[in-house]
């Protein structure tokens, strides 16, 4: 950390969490995003609203949840729903303001991958999948991505189209009757990124403190367009390091669990 | 009408190599206890019907035991990749699978639309989506009003469902809190189903509006006590977070994946998952 | 974000003349006292949907505030016929109004559509029933994968949606419970909506699964104790089946049914339901 | 009364009432249904799970409620779910085995009229409507249908199909799509009827005691058949009597509420 008294995924996190408001309604999905919703909360935005795609609604853990259904998520949550009706009533019926997305590969129209690396038939390396992010990234009003910068993450052409960014750039959402605005924001380990308003094309907006252009495009498979007006990050506040850094460590205390050896016991 | 069985006794009679069976449980409430029994019992070419696959597909995967997959996520939740279903798909160790792959929507849309009994669901989805190419079952209507194009899927109508459940009657009425997730309409959507469950207990105590399969939705009910683990069940024990981070180091190798099975699933009993949950315990 | 309003300055702000208005509450929790308002404002033209039109349509339609009703089941539950709404069928008085006529099952799950943002709902119904040749916007689909022909009936998005429930917090967050209805499906289907409560409390003290609205989803809250008078509030005041009966008899005639609502509705005040439950009264 | 202790409704009550057993789940409508189907889980059938439409699932009532909500119908359910989900998952998803219906008008093949008198644009008689009956009539597994005979009630042509009986009989249920059974049993308080085999037209199987076959055809406007082997129909035993009485007793007491005069009283 030399100078700087924060890592690249603290800032990460930090910045992420400050593109939040109050008056969000934010689907959350795990890993980063949940650290970024939640430092949100615990910061400038205590009233934001925090649903996670098991079915909590209004939900605010004390420490993040490994899965997206852990109990605490619902012990704490205003109210929780099936899970057709969490997809039909509030992320199919516009009610998200924000759905947060990682991502396995990104391309930069912001076209997101987590389905397979290689052929979808015969793959190199089979991932996960979409889970909700096909209807998240088209039914939320608007997309957030976090995910850290790496060329083999930020990739001139992604394997599979597992959720829909801005396509092919331009107008090509509306093109194919998405009425949402889809991906607006992206935060990385070093950068903050935007569309351009016309090409949509992932555009660098601000340097995390210490970052140079030449970090950025070292990191990501395309050449990359940096605004004319670069701005610096804000480092993290003294906070703002504190409220993410206190709940990571409830988060690591949390996750120890039990510590008795047991018969089935797979560590 | 519900009965109460053993669970070796549910699993024989009620799951036949060959069938499709939905084991579900959104993170909470996973029948890890029927999936053992199922491994146990070695039934195989099963299409295995599963939104969030977890450890218990990689566990049934990696044992030859699964045909076909229909799933949304084949993710260990917080932790990364089912290495198992990794092998299998990437290797076609031990077998080859066939995979019929959705989005969590199109998957929760298809168990209500078999719970309701209808042939499909329909949904706004899978715009600008890649699966809608690889998936012959997504397709689409017209709206007769709007003339909006939207996704359509068949519904899901497994043969047997498969959950845990916390607690049922001595009717067998049964009781599902907290994580809710397709749980109901999957048993609902279902030829038959099993039903695991923490206890039997005189009165569920739900709440009016609580989430309760009637007993006659039912075909088997069997006390599993710990039989979520290492998923949980609300109020009675924790989610086993250490465990599902160690999965990813067993299921990582070959020999040692079959070996934990052998120890830990062949060898073992229903018993186990009591004394596995000791610990975790939460307060009711 | 939900507003708490006096119920005088929520309708005003929140209803207009023209305005389609979803009054819902399925025998509970009928929002009375809101109708009352809406009344004594004068707030006309309304195209009113409620699966169950219930006394509060016999009365904003006898006072010739509606030019079109959406609704599915026109009776005095238990009682007979709805003599105001009758009235204005057969005879015009006091003025004509258009019908849009479903089934129960079409108006839910219209509702439920209009709740998840289709433009569309699906149901295997209307079969061989009249409704469907004199309601053109009953249609039908053809489901891609069975071939089977199912209704389809255009998605409930009314301007707003008008309910009352149990209690609502400090927040704004809102909870309905015992016999559900379709009320949260009409506050989510609706632009705006006006939600009347029987306290604020300070914790809801809801049920994991309970019926919540949250209170960004509800455009404003106003207090209206016994605001569900005659139907009934759960665990608050029961039914008050006699006014059910005796309705029959003033909404039999005309003049009586004016002069009643002379005095009953136009000039009195929201205060008067907290008097009207009085001795109805239930423990909690 | 004269020599026979019992009224005719009580008759049909009961005659209902014993057509229903433990393993069914009925989906009961308001009035003569309701009561029958509470006298059967007074009597011989305890465990028969009763549905009513506003969501109440397996309700065991002291009283009979006046409307298909009353509170009381939630306070002694199993569980009460929401009108939509009570219509997709329990009625069109197959689950009820006898849908219990009345009629204001019913033709020989027990299609059913509650919509109208008359023209539906220019009703002599605007009735309340289907309510759930269309869909009850057919998604149930068989339909029942009770309901006092009358020349105006037994008509030749319905004004109205609002629920679709066997239509013109025959197969042409099956020939539209529908693959329930439709109406199996009309029980009157005359007589019990069934359809025919094949051609589905309504038949008087059973005369309650001292009915007539004049008597029939005296209340329908069409010619009545009569099964072969006519029967009939056990008169209401003294227990059965007994529990329909006292449910009737209790809900009178239940229905008649509160004594003190309010404002806003309407009586």
């Amino acid at each position: 950390m030399s100078t700087l008294d924060f890592t690249p995924d603290e800032m990460m996190t930090i910045a992420a969490s400050r593109a939040l408001g109050n008056d969000d309604v934010c689907f959350v999905g795990i890993g980063a995003p949940s650290a970024a919703c939640n430092v949100a909360r615990l910061t400038h935005a205590p009233d934001i609203t925090l649903i996670y795609e098991s079915g909590t609604i209004g939900t605010a853990p004390e420490a993040l949840p490994l899965s997206i259904g852990d109990g605490e998520l619902c012990d704490t949550a205003l109210t929780t729903v099936s899970v057709p009706e969490m997809f039909r009533y509030w992320l199919q019926g516009g009610r998200i303001s924000i759905g947060f997305l990682g991502a396995a590969q990104l391309d930069r129209f912001a076209n997101i991958n987590t389905t397979v690396i290689g052929d979808y038939d015969a793959p190199k390396t089979r991932l996960p999948g979409g889970g909700g992010a096909p209807e998240i990234a088209s039914s939320s009003q608007e997309v957030y991505i976090t995910m850290k910068q790496s060329k083999r993450g930020f990739v001139d052409k992604i394997d599979f189209f597992t959720s829909f960014g801005h396509g092919e750039g331009g107008d090509h959402r509306q093109r194919i009757g998405i009425k949402t605005k889809g991906p607006t924001l992206l935060i990385t380990d070093l950068a903050i990124w935007k569309p351009d308003p016309e090409t949509k094309e992932l555009t660098v907006v601000s340097l995390h403190p210490g970052v140079t252009k030449d970090d950025i495009q070292a990191t990501v498979g395309w050449t990359v367009k940096f605004a004319d007006k670069l701005e610096e990050t804000p480092a993290p506040t003294a906070d703002e390091l504190k409220v993410l850094r206190d709940l990571k460590e409830r988060t690591r205390i949390a996750h120890e669990g039990r510590k008795v050896e047991r018969k089935g016991e797979v560590a | 009408m519900a009965k109460f069985l053993e669970l070796k006794d549910a699993v024989s009679s009620i799951i036949s190599s060959g069938d499709s069976v939905a084991f579900e449980g959104f993170t909470h409430l996973i029948p890890h206890a029927v999936a053992h029994e199922v491994i146990r019992q070695g039934i195989d070419e099963l299409t295995v019907i599963r939104m969030t696959p977890d450890l218990i597909y990689d566990q049934l995967v990696g044992m030859g035991l699964v045909k076909k997959m229909i799933f949304s996520y084949a993710g260990n939740p917080g932790v990364g990749l089912l290495r198992r279903v990794r092998d299998a798909v990437e290797n076609s160790w031990p077998r080859s699978i066939e995979l019929e792959e959705h989005s969590h929507a199109a998957m929760a849309n298809a168990y209500e639309a078999g719970a309701a009994g209808l042939p499909l669901a329909v949904m706004r989805g899978y715009m600008g989506a890649g699966l809608k190419d690889v998936n012959p079952n997504i397709k689409s209507i017209t709206c007769p009003f709007s003339g909006e194009e939207l996704a359509a899927v068949p519904a899901l109508r497994p043969d047997v469902a498969v959950i845990h459940a916390l607690k049922a009657d001595r009717k067998g009425n049964v009781l599902i809190e907290g994580i809710v997730g397709v749980q109901k309409e999957a048993v609902l959507a279902a030829k038959r189903s099993i039903v695991t469950v923490e206890e039997i207990v005189d009165d569920l105590e739900a709440h009016p509006n609580a989430c309760v399969l009637p007993h006659w939705t039912v075909t088997a009910i069997c006390v599993v006590k710990g039989g979520a683990h290492p998923s949980y069940a609300q109020g009675y024990y924790g989610r086993d977070n250490n465990y599902y981070i160690a999965w990813d180091k067993v299921a990582a190798d070959r020999d040692r994946f079959q070996s934990w099975m052998q120890e830990n699933v062949v060898a073992a009993s229903t018993n186990v998952f009591s004394e596995r949950v000791e610990g975790l315990e939460v307060n009711q």
